[in-house]
């Protein structure tokens, strides 16, 4: 059944990683300080040329998409995709950030992976961001007519918010 | 028994003839209603035992000395219940189905041959005339369905209908294979044909066969687990009586008791002989007879109830896929060589 | 197909039913409005929220301490290894050395709850699918669990035993006694649930061949835990990631490749075989030591972002923590396991009948407070 | 052939599977793990580390071990602890000190998890085993833990 029995062993390292990616898209922040993983800050335009040539070339064969998370970073909104390759067990972290609090709009990745579809719903919810061509973007969690979106920071809500 | 000619006597000396035959029929059926509303109040006080039993519980063992009025009280609590109903539910409908499924039930009951007297009505087409009833009380299942306007109840009713109608073939067919060593339809005709050892024994090995496969689908009939697609409570809630409550409910729940009873009785009287003691031995005393009756139809009943708290729930197509792909062609193989048998006269006398 | 279509072209028979936020078949309240064709399935549309607290939203305001003690509240069933997961975030960040009796400790309490849920899981399913008695056989065997979390921990459910930095109190002096006690009374019971059930000939009718994932789809919908490896994805955290002293045990990955319900059912009966074999080997050599490392009250995470994931008894779950160096962290987010294998129960459930998606629905073991967090 | 196999193979899978209920109703009469919950009250006795209830324990002659130092408010994460302190004048040192006056404990917010047992210096409050705390209404839930006119257990130092 091709049970691979190498549990742990990482073919790529991160730099390997680094100089294969950057091969692609020149400008491209790598960082790996503060965090176990090797970052990548990408712009939004081109998100998703990066997301699919990450997820089809077969070095880097990024087929897990194991977190994504909306992130409100003060001042810009974000999401972080935390990616995985089931054959080769490296990871990424690719960080996308948008200044525009009123309608922040990234591509969707859901095309790519489909538990982005589910994830990016919860995202819309909690952070307000709008994912294009995305199937059915709508609140996942709260009812339709619930205005303003929790998660962000500036997000007031006296009554069941307790700040102690 | 001399008690009903006593009674008999007195009425139509009292009465002109007619009015004293319906005031006689009037009062067995009123003794029959009496004994087996409480029959089912303690048939459901077992059903309730044996199932805690197998699932390392105790039961019900509160109300009354070890739990013996539980049901009697559930009696009184669902009649004081409201009932409740859907306002777009179709009102006439709704309120006649309980009684369809009621009265079925209760009819069914009045042909057993509890012993060689006590029988009410001893009527020549005897099997023909339970199966005929079987089939009505289904009707009213669909109406509770239809009526009460609510999805789940409409699923229920459906696959209900379905179910019956294609068990009432297996229960018909492994019925009639067991009539051919009779030759009548009659239960008390049937019952003295097995003087001289039971149908069971009699037609031995396509007996038995007719056995299992009539009780695989008598459990159907009744819709009772393995085959309780018509409330799954993991997937309707509760099936086609959801929208009901109090007496009507009752109704429902009681039927079903009923149903199962009649059933058991059925396979009591066709295969292991009604009253009649095994081999004979305590024909003598008149009244035992009832204890044999019951004594059997209890075994069987317990079996139906070992049936439910071990066996998952068969899905819609494999339940019919079940009726018409193996039971049917076994009835009719069985069928035939009963038949054979009978012809060439291998069935076993006493 | 909302109702206006139905009404003008009335001849398609489709309807859409409710089943939840109240129904036996959800185990919690999620409603899924069903798209059915008489007893086909057309298209299954969770909706989710009923039992959403925002515990992400608490977490920014609350101490790690804290937060520990929420995720008991988030996947009940694996509340040890949800405790344990933000346990090892913080200790990993704030490089902690922990001693080895709490690291044996933790994987014990770990296994024990693996196979707590999985006892409960299981006589669920049998419920589900009509089998009624395999819930008391179940809840049996879950009971002697409670009662040995209820000696050392003080809870049955929601234990919080775990702090960051260790235990909050060393295991209970007959602790080893009664779990030994356990794993004798638990393998003679095992086998009888295959004889139930898994044996049974209704019972596989019910579940082969329905609900069939692919292994690439289970990689793509992210499925985990028993969900993703029924479909011959690899994905147990205990084996690619190793944490506690899960890297001391020996214990293979149970892997099936049919993807089916079948399938799905009987990856959770093995692993619970290997849950037994992994606490077998443990429960002689829980090594001495104190049981909780020096940490000051106040816990300061250093600047930065912080991953871990443990395995629970649904799948992976990922603690994802952004601190800026203050008490509380400035995100926290959980990645449930329970939210995506309920994502791909649409992809899986279409074209089946009703007590299909029961039975889907029962292997994969959805916990809803655990999804909507 | 297949057709004659498969129901064989069918019924002896049903019939193993009754065997297993089988073998339980057959002794049924040990196997029933039910308790009796009202009944055996006398004789049901939980563990000792069973988080029933946070009580604060007094000795005989009234004194308790709480200083009012609020460790434990700070600790909890829903706020169901509420201390109201004041300020007196301690006989012996003449100072002003810090006195608890009431430790208003909250049953109904607390989830049990005892972050305010280990947060409290002074052991000063502990779990309680009993598990009937269901009442009537809702403001029996809310519990002052110090008896009225107890005092602080002399050397008992924040």
């Amino acid at each position: 059944m091709g049970l691979m029995k190498d549990y742990n062993t990482k073919i790529m390292t991160n730099e390997a990683l680094q100089s294969l990616i950057s091969s692609w898209i020149p400008e491209l922040e790598f960082t790996e300080e503060k965090s176990q993983f090797l970052n990548i800050t990408v712009q939004p335009e081109q998100l998703h040329q990066l997301m699919t040539q990450l997820k089809s070339n077969s070095e880097t064969n990024f087929n897990y998409l194991f977190c994504l998370s909306g992130v409100d970073w003060g001042t810009a909104l974000g999401v972080v995709y935390h990616l995985e390759s089931t054959t080769h067990r490296h990871q990424l972290v690719v960080k996308v950030k948008t200044e525009d609090r009123d309608n922040p709009t990234f591509d969707t990745v859901c095309d790519i992976w489909y538990t982005a579809e589910f994830h990016e719903r919860e995202v819309f919810d909690f952070f307000g961001i709008i994912f294009t061509n995305h199937p059915n973007l709508q609140r996942l969690f709260l009812t339709e007519d619930w205005d303003g979106f929790p998660l962000r920071k500036d997000y007031v809500d006296e009554i069941n918010m307790i700040i102690k | 028994m001399k008690i009903t000619e006593i009674i008999h006597d007195w009425l139509f000396s009292l009465m002109p003839e007619t009015t004293a035959s319906i005031v006689e029929m009037a009062l067995i059926a009123v003794i029959y209603l009496a004994i087996f509303a409480v029959a089912g109040l303690y048939l459901v006080l077992l059903e309730r035992r044996v199932a805690a039993w197998f699932q390392l519980r105790l039961g019900p063992n509160r109300v009354g000395y070890q739990g013996l009025l539980q049901t009697m009280a559930d009696a009184l609590k669902l009649v004081s219940k409201e009932l409740t109903g859907t306002i777009k539910a179709d009102k006439f409908l709704y309120n006649l189905a309980p009684y369809f499924v009621i009265v079925c039930a209760l009819m069914a009951i009045s042909i057993f041959p509890f012993t060689q007297e006590f029988q009410a009505f001893d009527i020549n087409i005897g099997i023909f005339f339970l199966i005929a009833i079987s089939s009505i009380g289904v009707i009213g299942i669909l109406l509770a369905g239809w009526s009460s306007n609510n999805k789940f109840a409409l699923i229920g009713a459906m696959r209900s209908g379905v179910q019956t109608i294609s068990y009432e073939l297996s229960v018909g067919l492994s019925l009639l294979t067991m009539v051919l060593i009779t030759g009548s339809l009659q239960l008390s005709e049937i019952v003295e044909v097995q003087k001289h050892g039971w149908l069971i024994v009699q037609g031995h090995i396509p007996a038995m066969i007719a056995f299992c496969i009539y009780m695989i689908a008598g459990t159907a009939e009744t819709n009772r687990a393995p085959f309780d697609l018509v409330e799954a409570e993991s997937e309707l809630g509760a099936g086609f009586h959801t929208e009901y409550s109090g007496m009507k409910f009752a109704y429902f729940f009681l039927a079903e008791f009923i149903n199962m009873f009649i059933i058991a009785s059925i396979a009591t009287t066709i295969f292991f002989g009604a009253y009649l003691s095994p081999f004979g031995i305590t024909e003598s005393i008149p009244l035992l007879g009832v204890f044999w009756f019951l004594a059997k139809t209890l075994v069987l009943i317990f079996l139906m109830m070992w049936f439910r708290w071990t066996f998952p729930r068969l899905r819609i197509d494999q339940l019919l896929v079940l009726e018409w792909k193996y039971l049917l062609p076994l009835n009719l193989m069985n069928l035939i060589l009963m038949a054979l048998m009978v012809l060439l006269g291998l069935t076993i006398q006493f | 197909m909302d109702t206006t279509t139905i009404k003008n072209n009335f001849k398609s028979e489709e309807y859409q039913i409710n089943m939840g936020p109240q129904h036996p078949a959800t185990h919690g309240v999620l409603r899924l409005l069903l798209t059915i064709d008489g007893e086909i399935i057309k298209r299954v549309e969770p909706d989710l929220g009923y039992i959403h607290r925002s515990i992400e939203k608490m977490c920014e305001r609350d101490s790690y301490q804290q937060i520990v003690h929420l995720t008991d509240r988030m996947d009940y069933l694996s509340s040890h290894i949800n405790n344990e997961a933000v346990c090892l975030t913080v200790e990993n960040a704030l490089q902690l050395e922990i001693p080895e009796r709490v690291k044996v400790i933790r994987t014990i309490l770990d296994e024990l709850t693996r196979i707590a849920s999985h006892t409960l899981w299981w006589g669920v399913m049998g419920m589900d699918v009509g089998a009624l008695t395999t819930y008391f056989y179940g809840f049996r065997d879950r009971e002697l669990i409670n009662d040995i979390f209820e000696e050392t921990c003080g809870a049955r459910l929601t234990m919080n035993y775990n702090i960051p930095g260790g235990l909050m109190f060393d295991i209970h002096p007959n602790f080893v006694k009664r779990t030994k006690e356990f794993i004798a009374h638990f393998k003679t019971k095992l086998p009888e649930y295959d004889l139930l059930l898994t044996g049974n000939v209704i019972f596989q009718k019910r579940m082969k061949g329905i609900g069939i994932l692919s292994k690439e789809d289970a990689i793509s919908f992210g499925a985990s835990g028993p969900v993703g490896r029924a479909s011959g994805y690899s994905c147990d955290v205990r084996k690619h990631h190793p944490y506690s002293a899960f890297d001391k045990v020996n214990f293979n990955e149970v892997l099936k490749t049919e993807g089916d319900t079948f399938a799905r059912y009987q990856v959770r009966i093995l692993e619970m075989w290997e849950s037994l074999s992994i606490i077998e080997q443990l429960i002689d050599n829980i090594p001495e030591g104190d049981f909780f490392a020096k940490t000051n009250t106040v816990i300061k995470l250093p600047e930065g972002e912080y991953y871990e994931r443990v395995e629970t008894a649904r799948g992976e779950l990922g603690v994802y923590i952004i601190s800026t160096g203050t008490k509380n962290p400035y995100r926290m987010k959980f990645r449930s396991p329970g939210f995506s294998n309920l994502s791909l129960l649409n992809h899986i459930a279409v074209g089946g009948k009703i007590g299909d998606l029961v039975a889907t629905m029962a292997t994969l073991d959805l916990v809803i407070p655990d999804i909507d967090r | 052939m297949s057709y004659f196999s498969d129901i064989y193979n069918g019924v002896k899978s049903l019939l193993t599977g009754m065997s297993v209920t089988g073998k339980y109703f057959l002794h049924s009469r040990k196997g029933a793990i039910t308790q009796q919950y009202p009944d055996n009250r006398a004789t049901l006795k939980m563990f000792e580390r069973f988080r029933g209830e946070v009580v604060m324990p007094h000795d005989e002659n009234n004194e308790h071990r709480c200083t009012g130092c609020q460790k434990c408010e700070l600790a909890c994460p829903n706020g169901s602890i509420e201390i109201i302190w004041d300020r007196q004048i301690d006989p012996e040192t003449g100072k002003k000190k810090k006195m608890i006056d009431k430790h208003i404990y909250h049953l109904g917010m607390c989830t049990m998890c005892s972050l305010c047992i280990e947060a409290c210096p002074t052991d000063a409050i502990k779990w309680a085993q009993n598990f009937e705390n269901s009442v009537y209404d809702r403001t029996y839930l809310t519990r002052v833990l110090n008896k009225p006119g107890s005092k602080l257990m002399p050397g008992v130092e924040d």
